[in-house]
Formats: C-alpha cells, structure tokens, sequence
C-alpha cells in the first residue's frame, strides 16, 4: 500500500487545464519538485488557488514567468510584481480572496460544509455580487467553498501510507488543501517507516493523500 | 529620530503585558525594537506561528521557519506552530488583542484602505480585511503624509479593508484616536505644533482644549 | 450461524482495499472479525482516530485510547488521531468510503430512522446524521424485524436521521438495496426463500427473476 | 506569566447559572477533577455545552446525578439513562445536536464566524425553527455559533505559560473548546518546563488558556 510515485508519473496525472491547489506561503512549505516539473512538462491554462505567489520566477512564481497560469485565486501578490503585470494586462484572472477567508473557503470545500459566514470583507469590494446572511442581527458575507482537481502538497515528513507531519511555519495551507481535492500528491522531505510517526504528530491522514514524491531522489 | 522611529516608539507604548499582537510587514516590524521594559508580549505571524521574534544571530536561519513576508526568523521558549486555518481562527475569533498596520488612507469615520491602488497596485488584501474585522484593537502605523499629499482624509476614495472603526492612528505628527463624534488629536509630536498637524490632515480634527506631546524615550 | 454473525459476515464483504471505514457501536462492530483475507481497511472512530482495531491482549488498555463507546482499543502501525472537529470533516467532507450503522426502521425511499424513539427512548443522533449525509456509502445493518414486526416499512414513523437514500440493507434474512424504482431484494440468505422475506417487509420489495443465496465463509 | 491556579479558586471564579463548555468523550478527555470540584462547591443551574454526559454518576454524569444542571447542549446521552429520564421529566432541557454539527457550532463561536452551513440535519427534526440558505443549487442548515463563558478542558501535558497537548482520543472537543470561551479553565496530566513542548506539538496556544491546574496535587 506504498503512494510512493516516480516525480514523472505523479505530475503526468495533471492534465491542461487542471485547477491545482497549491501550499506554500511566500515559497515557504511549497512542493518545489512538484512545481519543477509541471513547469518543465509544459503544462499550461491552470487553475492556481494558493495563497500567494511568492516571487519573480520563484516557487509558484515560475509557473507564473512560465505563462502555465490562466486563472488565480489568492490572498497577496504583491511581492510578485509579474503577477501583477500579467493580471493588469489580461493575460490572468485574479480572483483576490482575503486569507481567513481563503483558509475558510478551502476549509469548506473539504470538510462538506455549504459555505462560510463571515464578517471580513462585509462593506468592501470583496462583498460585490455576494449573498449575505444575518444571524443573531449581524449581517455575514456567504463565501463558497474551494475545490480543486489536485492539491499539490508539501510535508516534512511522510510515512509509505502517506501519514504527514510538518514543521513551523511550513504548515501553512498543506494540511487544508490536503482535504479539498479530488487528488492529492504530497511531497515529503523524507518518507520514514510506517509507525514510526506518532500518531498524535500526523496531521494528515494516510487515507486523503493519493500519491507521494520524495524531496529528492 | 527618523519618522519611523517615532512611530513605532508611540505604537510600542500602546502593548501591555501579556498582549497576543500581529504587526503587519513593513513599518510595524519595526515595533518590537522598543516595547517597554519588563512586559511579555507574544507576537503572532499570520503565517503560522506565536511567540516570533528576530533572528538572535546570523547563520541560524531555517527554511521552515519564516515570517510572513518570507524572511526568517526565530521563536521565543513557548511558541506554538500552526496552520493557517487556526491563525485566522485566532484573528478572526477575536483572540488578538492587539494589530498594527500600514495605511494608505483613513478617514474620519475611521476607516481604513490599506490594500489596492485600482489599476496601479494590487498587492492584494492578504491577511489585513481579517486582522481589521477581528482583532480586539486595530492600530494604524503611517506615515502623517505621502509625497505632502494628506492621507487622513475625510473619506477614503481608495478600497475600503473593512467598515469596523480602527482604533488609534499614530504618525510621525500625531496620535489620533477615531470616536463616535469624529478624529480626536491626542498627541502631537514634540516639537510639532496643533496647527501643523491639521494643516498636513484633510479630514476634520476635533482638538481638545489641551493637547499633550507625544512622551517617547530617547 | 446466528443473526448477528450472518450480518456482520456479509457486511464484511462490502469492505474494499484502501476502504476508510466508520462502523456504528454495538452489531456493526462485529464487521471487523469477518474481514475478507489480503485487504486492508483503515477503521475511523468519531471519537478522533483511524487505524482502530480491537486491543490485541488483556492488560494493555490505556484511558486516553478507547472506541466511541469509551472501551479500550488499540492502532494500527500508522494510525492517526485528530480532534473531533475533524473526524467530521473526514465524515462530512466525502473522505469516508463506507458507514456501517444499525437501523430501527428503514422505509421505501431508502431512509433511514435510527436515534430516538420519542417519549420512550432519546439517545441522541451522535454521529450518526453527518455519517449518513456524509459518508460515499451508508451499509444498514440490522436484523429484519423487531419482535416480530417489520423494521423495513412503506414509510418511517419515527424521526429520520436523515434525508439521504443509504446504499444497502443488510439483515440476517436479505440482502436489499434502496433504488430510484424502489427496494430491490438483492441476495436472500441460506434456507430463506423469499416469500419469507417478503413476508417480513412491510415495504414493497421488487423481486429480480432470479434471487441468488448470500455467500458467507463458514 | 504562569497560569497555574489552585483547583479551589480556579472552580470558584465559575458562578452558579454559567455556561460551561466541558471537554471528554464518554469521560475519556475529560476534566475529572474540575468536575469534581464542581460538584463539591455545590454549583447549581448550570448550562453544560458538551459531547454527551457519559455514564450514570460518572464524569459530567457526576453533575447530571447532582442536580447542577438546568440545561443540556450534546449530541449523545444515551449512555446515561438518568440524563434521559431527567430530560423527560422536564428537569433538564435537552438540545440534541448532530455530534458534527456540535463540533462545527463550537468552533465557529472560537473562529468568529457567523454560522455553520450544513447538509446534516436538513429534512429532519433538527432543521425546525432553522434558517436554511441555497448554495449553488444546494440546501443547507444554518446552524448558530456555541460560546460559553466557561470552557472547562484537559489535556495531557501543559507548559506554564498554558500551552497544551493532548493524547489520542482523549483529544475530542478539547482543543475546539479552548477557543470558543470567554475563561478557559485547563486541567493537565502534567506540567511542564516552558519551552519543553515543541511548538509543533502544541495544539492549543498559550495565549487562550486562563488558568491551569494540575490533574494531581
């Protein structure tokens, strides 16, 4: 019952057009292998929901520069001045979500709940076209849910059933996403023995991830 | 002392004992240079993590470990790690006791726009419509002015983070505290006068009969 | 073969490779001993873990280690646990591949009532409306009737746990499945005719031409 | 900065007709010497916000068999025949909530979020009286946010600063309830030097915890 999958075949799954999430923040606790390849597969018109895009030709940022990206949902992008190029020019729709919010939109997509209620954004540009709900006399935005084809995550450490634990402040968005999407494939920077993860230290369990890639080879 | 001394001198006095606060990147970093003597304060990076502090030395940086602008940093003993879910649990859920923030525009309703420029910058919201809509005190760390241009306005015309009320505006000039009446100046900066500071302010000013300056340690 | 072993034997296989699975306290339990050689079935307890199985020998119970109905239990090498916020994101969320849960009645529709008997009995639904809204395959398994009166009814009169149609039935006398035309009788079990299935279902059971025998190891 | 206080005085700041959120599952996780506590001061008209009430005389079934307990918020009591008869006889009022829909509640009451869209519940009982929304096409529950004044935790090992971990099972609504109370109350197996958990393993910061105390004196 090994996820083990060669870095080739795992991305090969991914097809044109594919809406990927992607974890990461800043580069930080980004499946960095996983973003290689799809780059040097030449896949393009993605779908990228992630919190940022971290920067010029970096991490996500490649798939940026490498014009893979047609469609973005994320929190910040402004330390990446090409992704705002790209969305003042037209070549990207960029959907900005405020960060709880998109934690809480993936959140949803994952857990089957049929939305979020919430106060942030309520009066700004983010609330146009939105329904709203009032409960208890205060008035919340309905956010949807987030889903995707594949999530493309990144862990500390994997066991072969693909139990994952991370660390700091590499956690991130990898453990969420790893619940909202239809096919998981997970990097790890090292894949230990089965058991020899506590199980209190796993924080996504075997049974969402469906493929596994070591770091390095 | 530089202007954004000033400011994050004035806003560090504002942190209390004990305090779960997030400072937005940029200016606001600067603030956990000058916290009073004596008191603990956790400082949460949106990112993931509470207990942040500068790296103590060079050469012991770790990838995993970064603020929220991607540099990294360290932890104090008694951080705690988690993801981005649970951060926005804590901010949103009304467990910060404290934010401070950039700006680019207040207003006298006291709202703040810190987020886009249409059709110039667009940076994105990042974590700031959630700190805004839930943290317990929201503090606005800017400049009094940009390139001589007033950003205290008497309504922003730069997208809104959110329509709750910040809570106090410190600049380089002023401390300004937004009320049900209006903007009150609570402070000026030494050597500034009440009349500088409503001439640099666009909005209305309500200035009490006396104004004291602001008390900063050397 | 008693009632109870012949619903947990063909309960068990309906079990999968890989299958993450969540089984209801008391007769679905049994499931676990009947399991098909050569797969492997990872067991959800609501309570917060997966990779639950039965505790291997006496004196190796731990208080913080128990099933849903607070017994001790034991893991798997690479089990997991979690709070109970998100054993019911794996439950709502689609993540589980099939629940086994006991039934009080079971009607045409395919609905399923299981958590009160009002004014009489008023345990509490627990976890089991979100496993049926939530789970990719809801099994029920129950014995057919209840001192001699029909469980699988034209209409349930006791409370739903919900709306949802589940996948299969399966009693100590049939297996039947819920469809858009109705119930179909799928397998009867060994020296059972159908005629004495029909005539203990209150419902109207479509009958194929054919009706083969449950298959069950010895 | 510690936050451990003496069980006395901890139980005392608890006044009669509050509402407590109680951690445990079947008494497993659960605050048995704050319980207890509670008991012995006598506390009476209690709401209690919890999974279920476990047996007759034990853990919060200790409060049911005492008569402190005026209303009921829980999923599952029917392990605890004398919360049933109780309940039936009009001493308790009893809301029963799907056990997911409970946890959701909670944690949207910690995450300042306006509510819970559910599918769990729709058409049944449980849906009387509720506000329902349609997204994408879809109906769902809207479930309000639980608060309490009070949440009563425990967790296997804290630090001074009141950083938790927990063990297994006896995890359940521990950590959720950590966030969704004005005091938080934590009982501990253990505590231990700051500093000594490392930041992976706590999973309740410090910063929410209000008062600590140790399992045994």
């Amino acid at each position: 019952m090994s996820k083990v999958t060669a870095l080739e075949q795992a991305v090969a799954k991914i097809p044109d057009g594919a809406t990927l999430m992607i974890g990461g923040f800043m580069g930080v606790g980004s499946p960095h292998r996983l973003i290689d390849e799809l780059v040097r597969q030449g896949r393009k018109d993605l779908t990228i929901i992630a919190n940022d895009t971290a920067r010029p030709g970096v991490d996500i940022g490649k798939l940026i520069r490498a014009g893979a990206v047609k469609r973005l949902v994320a929190s910040h992008i402004g330390l990446n001045p090409e992704t705002q190029k790209q969305m003042i020019d037209g070549q990207i729709e960029v959907e900005l979500v405020p960060q709880g919010t998109l934690a809480e939109r993936i959140r949803a997509g994952g857990a089957g709940l049929g939305g979020v209620l919430t106060a942030t954004g309520v009066g700004t540009t983010v609330a146009e076209g939105k329904q709203t709900i009032d409960v208890k006399g205060k008035t919340f935005l309905v956010e949807e849910p987030l889903r995707a084809d594949f999530a493309l995550i990144s862990a500390w450490r994997a066991d072969y059933y693909g139990n994952l634990s991370y660390e700091l402040t590499a956690r991130n968005f990898n453990p969420v996403m790893a619940l909202a999407a239809d096919t998981v494939i997970a990097e790890a920077g090292e894949i230990v023995p089965v058991g020899l993860i506590p199980p209190d230290q796993v924080e996504t369990v075997s049974v969402v991830v469906d493929h596994l890639v070591a770091r390095s080879n | 002392m530089d202007e954004k001394t000033i400011i994050a001198k004035r806003v560090a006095q504002e942190l209390k004992d004990g305090n779960l606060v997030n400072l937005g990147i940029g200016l606001p970093t600067l603030v956990t240079k000058y916290l009073p003597a004596g008191i603990q304060v956790f400082f949460q990076s949106e990112n993931g993590v509470i207990g942040m502090q500068p790296l103590p030395e060079p050469g012991v940086a770790a990838d995993a470990l970064t603020d929220a602008g991607g540099t990294p940093t360290s932890i104090i003993p008694g951080a705690g790690a988690f993801d981005s879910v649970t951060s926005f649990c804590l901010i949103r859920g009304g467990h910060l006791d404290v934010t401070v923030l950039g700006g680019l525009q207040v207003d006298e309703a006291g709202q703040l726009a810190n987020w886009m420029v249409p059709g110039k910058m667009v940076p994105g919201m990042g974590g700031a419509m959630d700190l805004v809509s839930g943290a317990k005190r929201v503090i606005v760390a800017m400049t009094h002015t940009a390139k001589g241009a007033p950003k205290i306005l008497k309504k922003c015309n730069l997208p809104l983070t959110s329509v709750r009320r910040v809570d106090l505006v410190v600049t380089e000039l002023a401390v300004i505290q937004p009320t049900d009446e209006g903007l009150v100046l609570l402070e000026v900066a030494d050597g500034v006068t009440v009349e500088q500071v409503v001439a640099a302010t666009e909005a209305r000013l309500i200035v009490p009969a006396t104004v004291p300056t602001m008390q900063l340690a050397a």
